[in-house]
């Protein structure tokens, strides 16, 4: 006998829809108290956030569909827009919570001036709320508009710090953003023009796997895969990540690119997983495989610190690309990509924002100029490392479990099929072994120079938040590796169409 | 057979071609206002396939494919204005509206500094 | 009578690939915005073969007024920018080191003459742009030829599904409206609409954090033509404006629209600008942009409490409640455009 | 009589066709944008005819919209072109040094065309 009624349930994803409109909205309306509003704000948000997940798998077992579905407006699918929240959705917005609110703090010492403050608060408040309506839309064309929220808010961040590098990242950013988002809406009308619908668990009752819906699923990932930045797409991330503000920089690393991941294993959970087929595997693991290798090398050899995380970024975005092979090979497989998303979320967050901790103490971020101010601060540099051994994999940290998860589906799903694909699965299971080692090193280039001999300068002042908040989220990315468990029993329930 | 013809079915295939040459312009092209008309060519390309969609057929158009495009057609100009207005931006630090491929200044290696 | 609306359709569809074509293959930019603004044209009349008044209404608004408007001040900005004379205080000690000169549009890669005539052409080429490298011209080709016969097969297999028409037609009765597009926008799909007036605040917002605006001081005119023109126009925008608004329930028309002519009328104001005009107050005017979409949101949240979800309201308050919303929603609309096509935010805001 | 309405369309969209020779080859902005402004008369007509031809009545406010907002870019386009502007046009972080404004504009710009 559960507890909670589905009218609390209901009430509490239209409130979480509502506040993460609401707060950005106020922000925008007051930005003079815009700060206040997103340091209180969060919070109350993430409290919300912990007592609709507590509520929600309280109710869970007895639910007869494993989503709650909201039909806004009163009007139901296919008239209405839907939300949809399931243990999927409240992962991604814990992820989003997470990062947004150690970013908040992080960003109320990094942003100093009134005037700044004036602009990135509303801005900040827009990226972590459009996100969520992001995650929480059930209807390809609200998703196209939360897509299109999300990515302005990104690219406008991005341009805020007003240097060449930035502005130009930024023009490049929005270009692709704008180009995917088209993509993505493309591939939505040739679906109504098809099925007449546009909620996607309607589409995915009625998806076949005719001419229309590989079509529209070519046109959706793509588009997708494009703002996810996966190899051959990625060439704006770099730019992009690395010369945003540092707490932008991270919510782009962390959450922004496993939001893109998030829609592609939603879309293929609900519409697309009829059409996985082992040629579609094998282009998704190259490609993998691809960013994987090239992302690292370009990690060794970049000349900055926050370049060498972005680069990092590309990499692992060639992990969660090389999940979706083994899924296609083994469906039951797909929480590995929230796994990872999340311990990399975690992780690379801490790392891109330790990383602006260094910059704004140095004054600047070249590799081969850190050495004193790495050397004085142990905080940044522990943190720095920590998510980076989280990113490496080693044993108990989210990463690690991420990997053990990937290997063992990879395994399995080279259990039951043909001995071409077994190659494949094979140099997949390879790749992330190399993966692994290639990240230990450009983790190790970012960290050893702290361990050297040499004239220790501590730099310029920050503030606490920038130095505690890295660590935290560090420890959290390391603390995946325990709290594993109850990620996946959230995980269960999720809709997967049959 | 060009009679059955309606315009709900000829005009996707123009939509279908404005995507096409929207696309062409925006990766041959440099120039970011050029580029900026290139995305906006590609989008009047979605919205003729969604209101060729609306309209196939004898029943009454179908308001929802319409309204989406509406909608649609807002978000493209917002997006449109923001573009425009970063394109100046960039052009004031830069002197140039172009994107100019090749490494930038935070990825080269040397740096007046490290001498 | 079939067969002339088709050869309409055929030489229209022409008519649009070719001037989209000849736009993006523009070498001088100048000539590209104005066959741009053509191609809205030729696709207001499309929209109207398509049966989507609505939707040409909103070109019209668009296509002819703001985004003509938009891109002939970037022109006139990048003019400036480009034409002035770069001094050692600029932000880039050099221009960036480019190995592509041939693909860059450096203003100094125009025409060589004498100084007298550079200078002259000088407001031009700095409005002219390179062509398109030959460099990679058949593999674009390929894929884009291959991607729109992709696109055609597929539309091609495609039945003539009715979509949610009758829907739509089964439950206007609760609407509150009589006009369906209004119906979907206003009450069962408002989420988007509401999102999408988040999106038209988000752009004044990303402009805005962008850099500010300077003064806007009076500009003197020789003649009366254009102070004459201006003082007939504004009230007929005005009130086709409100019009639109007041129609958009029964008939084409609505929030979007009567926002886009009024902001136009707000536009046409700040060009002729016989005086100066005072910078607003910037608090105000950072709730008049965000006021349509908070009033939206405060009248949903109605819904989210007393049930069954946000956004919902009864059946028979949806009228007023309706007009209420769009009331907001344009004023917030047209704010935002005429700041939009001002540029930065106001100065005061830093201070 | 409908068929002639739309024969007359028809006509009306031709028209434009054959102006974009004047928005190709210029030579002036003036020119262009001339064309332009006519083109949206033009565009006016072919909505009224086929509002009645195909008993559209909403299409007299398109048109209606057109005909107002045509003037927008016109005036967008003289302020700049036709007019001295002050110094300091909008969107400068620090003002900047001002400067002549550009004299008109008719120099050949043929050679910019294919």
């Amino acid at each position: 006998m559960s507890t909670a009624s589905p009218d609390t349930l209901i009430f509490a994803t239209g409130a979480l829809a509502a506040v993460s409109l609401g707060l950005p909205l106020l922000a925008s309306a007051w930005p003079w108290q815009a700060r206040r509003i997103g340091l209180l704000g969060l919070p109350l948000a993430i409290l919300g956030l912990l007592a609709a997940v507590g509520l929600f798998l309280d109710a869970a077992p007895g639910m007869d569909a494993p989503a709650v579905r909201v039909g806004l407006g009163g009007w139901e699918a296919p008239l209405g827009v839907t939300l949809h929240l399931d243990g999927l959705a409240l992962a991604m917005l814990l992820l989003n919570a997470l990062v947004a609110l150690a970013g908040s703090l992080y960003a109320r010492g990094y942003i100093h001036t009134a005037a700044g403050e004036r602009q990135f608060w509303p801005l900040w408040l827009w990226l972590w709320g459009g996100l969520n309506l992001l995650v929480l839309s059930g209807d390809a064309f609200n998703l196209f508009i939360t897509l299109e929220i999300a990515s302005l808010s990104a690219v406008a961040l991005v341009a805020l710090t007003g240097d060449t590098d930035a502005v130009t990242g930024a023009m490049r950013y929005l270009l692709i953003n704008l180009l995917g988002s088209l993509s993505f809406l493309l591939g939505a009308a040739l679906l109504y023009g098809e099925f007449g619908v546009l909620d996607l668990q309607l589409l995915g009752e009625l998806a076949d796997d005719g001419p229309t819906v590989r079509m529209a699923a070519a046109l959706m990932l793509g588009g997708l895969l494009m703002k996810a930045a996966v190899f051959p797409l990625h060439v704006w991330l770099a730019t992009a990540h690395a010369s945003a503000p540092a707490p932008v920089s991270g919510m782009l690393s962390g959450m922004v690119v496993a939001a893109m991941f998030y829609l592609i294993l939603r879309l293929w959970l609900l519409i697309f997983a009829p059409l996985g087929t082992p040629a579609l595997a094998v282009l998704l693991g190259l490609l993998g495989s691809a960013a994987l290798v090239w992302g690292s090398l370009q990690a060794l050899r970049a000349p900055r610190l926050k370049i060498v995380a972005a680069y990092s970024t590309v990499a692992q975005m060639g992990y969660i690309t090389l999940a979706f092979p083994i899924l296609i090979l083994h469906p039951a497989a797909w929480p590995v990509v929230v796994f990872f998303a999340f311990a990399h979320g975690l992780a690379k967050a801490a790392v891109l924002m330790a990383a602006g901790t260094v910059q704004k103490a140095a004054g600047h971020d070249r590799m081969n100029a850190l050495g004193p101010v790495l050397r004085a601060r142990g905080r940044t540099v522990f943190a720095l490392g920590l998510g980076g051994i989280s990113l490496m994999g080693l044993p108990l940290t989210g990463g690690f479990l991420a990997k053990y998860l990937l290997l063992e589906a990879g395994l399995l799903a080279a259990a039951d099929t043909t001995t071409i694909m077994q190659v494949w699965t094979a140099l997949w299971v390879v790749m992330v072994a190399l993966g692994s080692l290639l990240a230990t090193a450009y983790i190790l280039r970012m960290v050893a120079p702290a361990f050297a001999a040499g004239e220790r300068n501590p730099g310029g002042h920050v503030s606490a938040g920038m130095e505690w908040m890295p660590l935290a989220l560090a420890v959290g990315a390391a603390a995946m590796g325990l709290a594993g468990a109850s990620l996946t029993g959230l995980l269960e329930h999720t809709t997967v169409a049959a | 057979m060009i009679e059955s013809l309606d315009p709900g079915t000829l005009y996707p295939f123009g939509g279908a071609a404005l995507f096409a040459l929207g696309l062409h312009g925006l990766i041959r092209r440099r120039h970011l206002i050029l580029r900026i008309l290139a995305v906006n060519i590609m989008g009047s390309g979605v919205f003729m396939v969604f209101l060729g969609i609306a309209a196939r057929g004898n029943a009454p158009p179908d308001p929802v494919a319409q309204a989406l495009t509406l909608t649609g057609i807002v978000v493209a100009v917002s997006a449109t204005a923001f573009a425009l207005a970063l394109t100046v931006h960039l052009a004031r630090l830069t002197g140039y509206a172009v994107l100019l491929p090749g490494p930038l200044q935070t990825h080269r290696d040397s740096h007046p500094d490290d001498r | 009578m079939n067969a002339a609306l088709l050869t309409f359709d055929f030489v229209l569809l022409a008519g649009l690939l070719g001037v989209a074509w000849r736009c993006l293959a523009s070498t001088d930019l100048f000539r590209a915005v104005v066959l741009f603004i053509t191609f809205g044209l030729l696709l207001a009349i499309a929209w109207v073969r398509l049966e989507a008044p609505d939707i040409a209404l909103a070109e019209a608004a668009i296509g002819a007024g703001i985004t003509g408007a938009l891109l002939l001040v970037t022109l006139e900005r990048l003019k400036h920018i480009m034409n002035r004379p770069r001094t050692d205080t600029d932000h880039d000690p050099a221009p960036p080191p480019d190995p592509v000169a041939s693909d860059a549009d450096a203003p100094g890669a125009a025409p060589t003459g004498d100084a007298a005539s550079r200078a002259a052409d000088a407001g031009n080429a700095a409005l002219s742009c390179a062509p398109a490298p030959a460099r990679g011209r058949w593999i674009t080709l390929v894929v884009t030829v291959g991607l729109a016969g992709l696109l055609m097969a597929t539309l091609a297999t495609q039945e003539h599904d009715p979509g949610l028409q009758p829907t739509v037609a089964e439950h206007m009765d609760v609407s509150g409206v009589d006009h369906g597009i209004t119906a979907v926008l206003l009450n069962f799909r408002s989420w988007d609409t509401l999102l999408e007036l988040a999106m038209v605040l988000l752009a004044g917002l990303g402009a805005w954090s962008l850099g500010r605006h300077d003064a806007l001081p009076a500009r003197p005119t020789p003649g009366p033509v254009l102070p004459g023109a201006v003082r007939l126009l504004l009230p007929v925008a005005i009130v086709t404006g409100v019009y639109l608004l007041w129609a958009g329930s029964h008939a084409p028309g609505g929030a979007f629209q009567a926002g886009a002519v009024l902001g136009a009328a707000g536009i046409l104001v700040s060009l002729a600008r016989p005086h100066e005009l005072p910078d607003p107050d910037p608090r105000l005017l950072r709730i008049g942009v965000t006021a349509g979409a908070l009033l939206f949101l405060a009248i949903g949240l109605w819904g989210l409490f007393a049930g069954p979800a946000l956004l919902t309201w009864p059946s028979e308050l949806a009228y007023p409640l309706i007009l209420i919303i769009e009331t907001g929603a344009t004023l917030s609309i047209a704010l935002t455009l005429v700041a939009l096509f001002i540029g930065g935010r106001s100065p005061r805001e830093d201070t | 009589m409908n068929l002639l309405l739309v024969a007359a369309a028809g006509f009306l969209l031709l028209t434009i066709l054959f102006g974009l020779i004047r928005v190709l080859r210029g030579p002036g902005s003036g020119d262009r944008m001339l064309t332009a402004q006519l083109f949206g008369t033009s565009g006016v007509g072919i909505l009224l005819l086929l509002g009645f031809a195909l008993d559209q009545p909403a299409l007299v406010d398109v048109a209606l919209v057109f005909a107002l907002l045509a003037v927008v870019a016109a005036v967008a386009f003289v302020r700049q072109h036709g007019l001295p502007e002050p110094a300091g046009t909008p969107m400068h972080e620090n003002p900047v040094e001002e400067q002549p404004h550009d004299p008109p504009h008719n120099p050949p710009e043929d050679t910019h065309d294919r």
